[in-house]
């Protein structure tokens, strides 16, 4: 049984070994890497976009249902009377896009307003190659680099973002891009330093050896997930939060807050630029959490060390954490306010950033002080320090508002 | 009060040509042409609730400048009520405030009753207070959703009040027949009686009304994004808010304390023990809250006052619906309504058609500081600033 | 013409039909509006997209405040001649292919306010209109029901051939003079070219 | 609260030179206004609104309207001898009364909450230069009130500190709300015209059309 | 999967799949354009979109001197996180005395946020 | 402490999206073109013109008397009066319209038309799918597309209908009483006379006799078939 479980796990990395052997016989040696490369990379470009086009439909019925509605739910298979609960509305969009005229803007500068959307999404993507997806699913290992692999590459779409909304030479757009370029850098230190904690604990800058070091055990059952510990837990909501504005979500949607101005950065784009858009800041955000989930929530491994969930594929593991994650997002997305853009940087520098430094610290001492206290006695003590700081932070952020008391004429 | 605030605005206005906003904004932006921008917002924005523009200057985000401009909405609504009869511009009256045609026609029923001297039957003025409060309530909460929508929250809280909204507009389109151009009051009355059982579905929204305010408050009240988004933003002095005209629930954010309701005591409030709120601040979580709690003192009044609603006829049978001509002469009648005093002038020459028909509209005056309020802030704050306003620009180019 | 040609033909005239049902099939279930209000119809609008109608069952909730993501104008309310040049310079700015519902009495003729000196009777004066639907403000069920006629509408209109849609013709314009602001009125008044009422004989 | 002729007799005292006087309104509601001239316009504002009595600080709503050239006729009691005894007669008299345009403020104390005191200003004609006095300084509340008066009736207001169109464009002739106002003709499409703006529709119609 | 041996060979790959993915649809639209929906530039369509309004002066502005604060900010915590990566990737083997050093550095960084903090650089203007 | 706030706001929205699988409070959408929210009694939307026989244009109740076409505010009503009369349901003889046209592009649905109607014969019918790619050929209609019948009303409208139909009942009764007394009246007129003619002929024994011929009341029209005994 658990045999059966394990070939069902293995079967993406068992399919692509023979197709490799396969092909083998007959293309030149020269051709193999570069096949087996695509072999990898084909499920990529496959599976996120797809569960984009996925999100955008969950994400509206989502929306609906938290707002007292049903959502989309007419469109479904094409040229057909099957509504499919709406699912298929993304592939009319997608038609859309790809139907709708494309205006440029006669002031823009066209060669960098077309590039921004490519120059956006590709990096997106490239950041998919070192992301952990199963066991033995790696992409690309870099035992050496992996993670900062991830934020060099990722960091690049804050230029493409810039890119989209000076070219355009459209004053809203241009408003968009200072404030992403403000937000996306602000957020990118708090977001390396809250994954430094765990680079620290596991002495390694590869992805797949930080989800096999949250493979050891607990108790007999629970895994060691980084997040079962005070610095891990705090680090996750902190990574959770800047990775938030990094993807540009609500509460940190200010490059593109409509109410304020018009559309941001991408004002100026229309049809499937436009799109393209769109599919970047999903994937990326895919990205961010997937990041997340290696880091924090043990990649693919199952929460217990106990039959039923060790059966479930990996890949699985993967994705339903990432697919809960986007769910909290667009939990978030249909609750909250936008910030303004001083309470956000505010709240990066003044906020974020003490907080992960001080989880850097905390981990630090987690890990110095593994041998001298025990572990019931650490995780108090671990918390402590992190919730009495994030007391007085916040409270200095409490300061500039409170609940006010009304007093009334009769 | 003393005149002081107002000498310097007036010497400003008249020594250097200049009034004191202009003048911080050249403080502000002076020999930083380069890096200023100048941005129309609207009349095609999402938050700009219509076609309302507002020239900004940012430096930045800060707002250096700001320009209204209004008229993309004038209909002319004027012009026409002194070409028609006066029951002819009653229907007109509900597209000013189209959130609040009811208590549009209100105003203009009080005007004029004023005018020709009209009395209306008690059982009518229970309707109009009844519906005119309704009318608040639904105004305030769609104001509250609105608010929210403009900081960013994306529909959720316009979704929930919009569903109250329903609520309340199903009363109203029971009683009226239709869901917002009401087309309700008559001079001397209402138009027709409420159908069966509409008292016992508005006592049951009154009743069920302060589960949504609750929800809404843990939804968003206690919000810290809201709190810090809103406080502080968008300040008014009293003495400015006085001098400049501002009413409404505006006004009383600013601490005034001056509701029509009270003050004129038109129609029967004097019979219902209500409380005005007042806020300290004068910023936008003031007027916010200021709405959020006077649609809990809207529905104290209501709940007695659709228990004690008496039996009789509703309109006075004295009044006349066609060939109506009151004696030559004028009135000038206002009322509380959710945005603020909305008042009616009229001028009578004896004919048919009122011979000047003048709407005092409250949005318009309330928008009169708006630059003050929203200079050194950013963009998105003249955004809620505008939103906390609470202007429907059916009445404010009229 | 031998045999084989034309099976081919067909074979490609089957194509073509199917791409065309296909390409209408996606342009009528992702119809994004401009969020775009100017007077009371707006607010039934809204109240359309919010929970008790829910335009977002059709996918149609979109509400994109750039034109040049939007594919549907919904001149809600009152157009006033002050505000025509603006309407029309959004139109101008919408990425074909575009489509323009009127909504509500003001729209379409400029309804009770028509005899304003600053209103505009009508925005078919300057620019095409394919759906209109009367009321002041019509329900919202009537803004859905208007929406299902531009369905409708974008169903029956043909990918090629002479009478192919507006935007598929390369001959026909996409944009539309604005009227300018004149002493006394829009200058001028109306676009010939668009406009042309019906003869009306009394 | 005192009655107007107090007011006006404090006011006349505070602006010395003022030229002052109540104008009657007859209808129920009784609403007297205080006329003043447009120089003293703005002392007697001023005073009304700093005077403790008063307190008027609040300026609610400004109206402008608009009188034509009018024939006015008046019943008046004559006394005539005719055939030798003398008798009271009425007499229609027929007095020619020139065009005027007015500016009504409507003023309030929020401080007292009392009001409202009606303060009007009356240009001397219909044509150019149509001037009173802008109440502006005093009340912030005037500000767009005024534009919009000036929009749309063309009074231009004295010391108003940004007189521009408000409502429509700028580059616009005309003062629409006055009553001698010629809309544009562009009724080409009436399907239902029947009264006398809507007849201008049928001078569009096709003329080989139009059955008699 | 086992790890390719040539990564930056997969990350060309990557990039050319990346890239074709990417302009692979703009291709297609285009081509849909050509083929059946003539694009029609126009004066106006292709004119700057504000809010319908005729766009008066420049979108190019010089940028405010806070963003380049910001930016200087974030150079020089950059930086620091650069420095504390191989740091990091060390730390379990480090002993008590290398990372009193490291704390001593990140005590620095600190001082510089605090620096910052009260001379009020991350005050947003 | 920070947070709260927000916890709070995710709290309720979670309980909405929960609700919307089970309470029918939150999740209010009625799926219009399938579902439908019942039609309120007063709702209006566009005017009709009531009429009471089978042929819509002969029991059309309008007598053409202008008074709408005269208070639409909008002035969206057109009328021509016809040349000749015909009888009305009281058996008036009146005018009726020969074109009745509204355009509703531009009825505001105010309902004044119906109000200051003294007829009855202009209510507010609640049908609103009216949406049209046609501009100038579907929206003005003309009494042809105007015309329903009172049932319609009777349907939609129950209560005012009832209103409606009694007073109409009452001025029927009252033209029939009158008719009825004027028919009484010249009866006992043509009585009185008789006696006098017979008292005369008593007087004077001609054998004449004096039949004045009683004349027969106008028959009310088909309307009062439709107005229910009140």
């Amino acid at each position: 049984m658990a045999e059966l479980f394990a070939k069902l796990d293995q079967f993406p990395v068992t399919l692509k070994a023979w197709l490799m052997n396969l092909l083998q016989g007959f293309l030149p040696e020269w051709t193999l890497p570069l096949v087996s490369a695509a072999i990898s990379i084909t499920p990529i470009l496959a599976v996120f976009p797809l569960m984009f086009a996925l999100t955008t439909v969950i994400e509206r019925k989502g929306l609906g249902r938290i707002q007292n509605r049903i959502g989309p739910n007419r469109v479904g298979i094409p040229l057909t009377n099957i509504r499919l609960f709406g699912f298929g509305q993304f592939i009319a969009d997608g038609i859309k896009s790809l139907i709708k005229e494309d205006v440029v803007p006669r002031a823009a500068d066209k060669v960098v307003h077309f590039l921004a959307p490519i120059a956006l999404l590709i990096p997106v993507l490239l950041t998919y190659s070192v992301l952990p997806f199963g066991k033995n699913m790696v992409p690309l290992d870099l035992p050496q680099t992996g993670l900062l692999f991830f934020f060099a590459v990722g960091a690049s779409t804050e230029l493409s973002v810039f890119m989209a909304g000076w070219s355009s030479r459209n004053k809203y757009s241009l408003l968009g891009a200072m404030r992403a370029v403000a937000q996306m850098v602000s957020y990118e230190i708090p977001l390396i330093l809250s994954s430094l904690t765990v680079v620290m604990i596991t002495g390694t800058l590869s992805l797949t050896a930080i989800v096999e070091s949250q493979a050891t055990v607990h108790f007999g059952f629970l895994h060691n997930w980084h997040l079962f510990t005070p610095w891990g837990l705090v680090g996750f909501f902190l990574f959770l939060t800047a990775a938030a504005a990094e993807a540009n979500r609500t509460p940190f949607d200010l490059p593109e807050a409509e109410s304020e101005i018009i559309a941001g950065y991408f004002t100026e784009y229309s049809g499937f630029k436009f799109a393209i858009f769109f599919l970047a800041e999903y994937l990326g955000l895919f990205a961010m959490c997937g990041l997340g989930i290696t880091l924090f929530l043990g990649g693919w491994l199952p929460p217990v060390n106990i039959a039923p969930f060790t059966w479930i594929p990996s890949w699985c593991w993967f994705l339903g954490k990432l697919s809960a994650l986007i769910v909290l997002f667009i939990w978030l997305r249909g609750t909250l306010p936008r910030l303004r853009t001083d309470q956000l940087m505010g709240f990066a520098w003044k906020f974020l950033l003490p907080m992960t430094l001080i989880n850097l610290v905390v981990a630090a001492l987690w890990h110095l002080l593994a041998n001298n206290i025990p572990l019931v006695a650490r995780w108090p003590l671990g918390f402590a320090m992190l919730a009495v700081p994030y007391w007085l932070l916040g409270r200095s952020f409490e300061a500039k508002f409170t609940k006010r008391e009304y007093r009334f004429a009769n | 009060m003393d005149g002081t605030q107002f000498m310097t605005f007036h010497d400003l206005a008249y020594d250097a040509g200049k009034t004191d906003f202009q003048r911080k904004a050249e403080v502000i932006g002076v020999g930083r042409e380069g890096e200023l921008l100048e941005v129309a917002m609207g009349p095609q924005h999402p938050s700009t609730h219509g076609v309302f523009r507002m020239d900004v200057v940012l430096d930045g985000e800060t707002v250096v400048k700001l320009k209204p401009v209004f008229g993309y909405l004038h209909r002319n609504h004027e012009k026409i009520a002194e070409n028609t009869s006066y029951l002819g511009s009653m229907p007109y009256t509900d597209r000013l405030d189209y959130f609040c045609s009811l208590t549009n026609n209100w105003a203009y029923a009080l005007a004029v009753e004023k005018l020709a001297g009209l009395q209306v039957p008690e059982r009518a003025e229970y309707i109009r207070l009844i519906t005119a409060e309704l009318t608040r309530v639904l105004n305030h909460t769609c104001l509250a959703g609105f608010l929210l929508q403009d900081m960013g929250a994306l529909g959720t809280p316009l979704m929930y009040a919009f569903r109250e909204r329903e609520k309340i507009l199903d009363l109203f389109e029971s009683l009226t027949g239709a869901r917002m151009m009401c087309n309700y009051m008559r001079f001397g009355g209402c138009r027709c009686d409420l159908p069966a059982g509409w008292l016992a579905e508005a006592r049951k929204v009154v009743a069920e009304y302060p589960k949504f305010l609750d929800e809404f408050d843990a939804l968003l009240s206690g919000n810290e994004i809201l709190m810090a988004r809103t406080q502080g933003v968008g300040k008014l002095s009293a003495e400015l808010a006085i001098n400049a005209g501002i009413t409404g629930p505006m006004l009383r954010a600013s601490g005034v304390d001056y509701d029509l309701r009270k003050v004129d005591n038109y129609g029967i409030y004097s019979r219902y023990p209500f409380r005005v709120p007042l806020g300290d601040h004068g910023d936008v979580y003031d007027r916010y809250m200021i709405r959020m709690l006077e649609m809990r003192e809207s529905l104290k009044i209501l709940e007695p006052a659709l228990k004690d609603i008496p039996e009789g006829p509703v309109v006075d049978p004295k009044a006349k619906l066609r060939g109506f001509r009151p004696k030559p002469g004028e009135a000038y009648g206002r009322i509380e309504t959710p945005k603020g005093e909305l008042g009616f002038y009229l001028i009578s020459d004896g004919s048919p058609n009122p011979y000047r028909y003048r709407v005092r509209p409250p949005s318009l005056i309330n928008l009169t500081i708006l630059e003050d309020m929203c200079l050194g802030q950013t963009v998105a704050d003249a955004v809620i600033t505008l939103g906390s306003v609470d202007i429907v620009l059916g009445e404010v180019d009229r | 013409m031998d045999d084989g040609l034309r099976n081919e033909l067909s074979k490609q005239g089957v194509v073509v039909v199917k791409l065309e049902e296909l390409y209408n099939w996606g342009r009528k279930n992702s119809v994004w509006p401009l969020s775009f209000g100017l007077a009371c119809c707006a607010i039934e609008m809204m109240a359309a997209s919010m929970a008790r109608y829910d335009l977002a069952r059709f996918g149609a909730e979109v509400f994109r405040p750039s034109p040049r993501q939007a594919d549907l104008m919904i001149v809600a309310g009152t157009v006033t001649k002050k505000m025509a040049p603006q309407v029309v310079r959004l139109y101008n700015q919408m990425p074909e292919p575009k489509y323009v519902i009127a909504m509500g009495a003001c729209a379409i003729s400029g309804g009770p306010f028509k005899q304003g000196y600053n209103v505009l009777k009508g925005i078919d004066r300057y620019i095409p209109v394919d759906v209109h639907i009367p009321g002041c403000p019509p329900r919202p069920e009537a803004l859905i029901h208007a929406f299902m006629t531009l369905q409708r509408k974008i169903d029956a209109q043909k990918l090629t051939g002479p009478d192919r849609a507006r935007h598929l013709n390369a001959d026909l314009p996409s944009e539309f003079p604005v009227p300018l602001f004149g002493e006394h009125d829009l200058v001028p008044s109306k676009n010939p070219n668009v406009w042309r009422p019906a003869v009306v004989v009394r | 609260m005192e009655t107007l002729e107090q007011t006006l007799a404090r006011a006349a005292v505070a602006a010395p030179g003022a030229q002052l006087s109540v104008v009657k309104n007859d209808s129920p509601c009784a609403q007297h206004s205080l006329l003043v001239d447009v120089e003293h316009a703005y002392a007697v504002a001023k005073f009304l609104r700093d005077d403790p009595q008063l307190r008027l600080d609040y300026c609610s709503n400004v109206t402008g309207v608009d009188f034509l050239d009018a024939e006015l006729s008046e019943k008046v009691k004559v006394k005539k001898v005719v055939d030798g005894v003398e008798k009271e007669v009425e007499e229609v008299k027929k007095t020619k009364r020139a065009g005027y345009l007015e500016a009504v403020y409507h003023l309030y104390s929020m401080a007292l909450k009392h009001g409202p005191v009606i303060l009007r200003q009356r240009t001397p004609g219909r044509a150019d230069p149509v001037k009173v006095t802008s109440l502006t300084p005093l009340w912030r509340s005037c500000e767009f009130q005024e534009r919009e008066v000036f929009d749309l009736y063309g009074v231009l207001f004295d010391g108003h500190p940004d007189l521009r169109r408000i409502l429509m464009w700028d580059g616009f002739k005309d003062y629409p709300m006055r009553k001698d106002y010629a809309e544009p003709d562009d009724y080409e499409y009436e399907p239902t015209p029947h009264d006398e703006v809507l007849e201008k529709a049928k001078a569009h119609l096709p003329k080989a059309e139009v059955k008699a | 999967m086992p790890p390719d041996k040539h990564p930056y060979l997969f990350l060309l790959v990557f990039f050319v799949m990346a890239l074709g993915f990417a302009v692979g649809p703009l291709l297609l639209a285009m081509l849909w354009a050509k083929m059946f929906s003539p694009a029609k530039p126009g004066e106006m369509k292709n004119a700057t979109y504000e809010c319908g309004l005729e766009s008066k002066g420049d979108a190019w502005v010089a940028f405010k001197s806070e963003y380049y604060l910001y930016g200087i900010l974030f150079l020089i915590f950059d930086v620091e996180t650069i420095f504390l990566l191989p740091f990091c990737v060390a730390f379990t083997g480090l002993s008590v005395g290398a990372v009193l050093a490291m704390l001593v550095f990140v005590l620095l960084l600190v001082e510089g946020l605090a620096w910052a903090w009260v001379k009020g650089v991350l005050t947003w203007k | 402490m920070l947070g709260t706030g927000i916890l709070k706001g995710m709290v309720e929205t979670a309980k909405n999206f929960a609700g919307s699988y089970h309470d029918p409070e939150r999740l209010t959408t009625v799926e219009y073109p399938e579902q439908r929210i019942a039609s309120k009694e007063n709702a209006r939307q566009f005017p009709f013109l009531v009429h009471d026989t089978e042929d819509p244009m002969q029991g059309l109740r309008c007598v053409a008397c202008q008074i709408c076409e005269k208070e639409c505010p909008p002035q969206c009503i057109y009328i021509v009066k016809s040349k000749d009369k015909r009888a009305d349901y009281k058996g008036q003889m009146q005018l009726y319209p020969v074109t009745f046209d509204i355009d509703l592009s531009v009825c505001m649905s105010c309902q004044i038309c119906v109000e200051v109607c003294p007829f009855e014969a202009i209510k507010m019918d609640t049908e609103f799918e009216l949406s049209n790619t046609d501009r100038f050929g579907g929206l003005l209609v003309n009494k042809h597309q105007l015309a329903k019948s009172n049932e319609h009303y009777r349907k939609i409208h129950p209560t005012e209908a009832a209103v409606s139909d009694d007073a109409l009942a009452i001025e029927v009764a009252k033209a029939k009483a009158k008719a009825k007394a004027d028919v009484e009246a010249k009866a006992k007129a043509a009585a009185d006379a008789k006696a006098k003619a017979e008292a005369a002929a008593a007087a004077a024994p001609v054998g004449v006799a004096a039949t004045a011929p009683v004349p027969k009341p106008s028959a009310p029209a088909a309307a009062p078939a439709a107005a229910p005994a009140a």
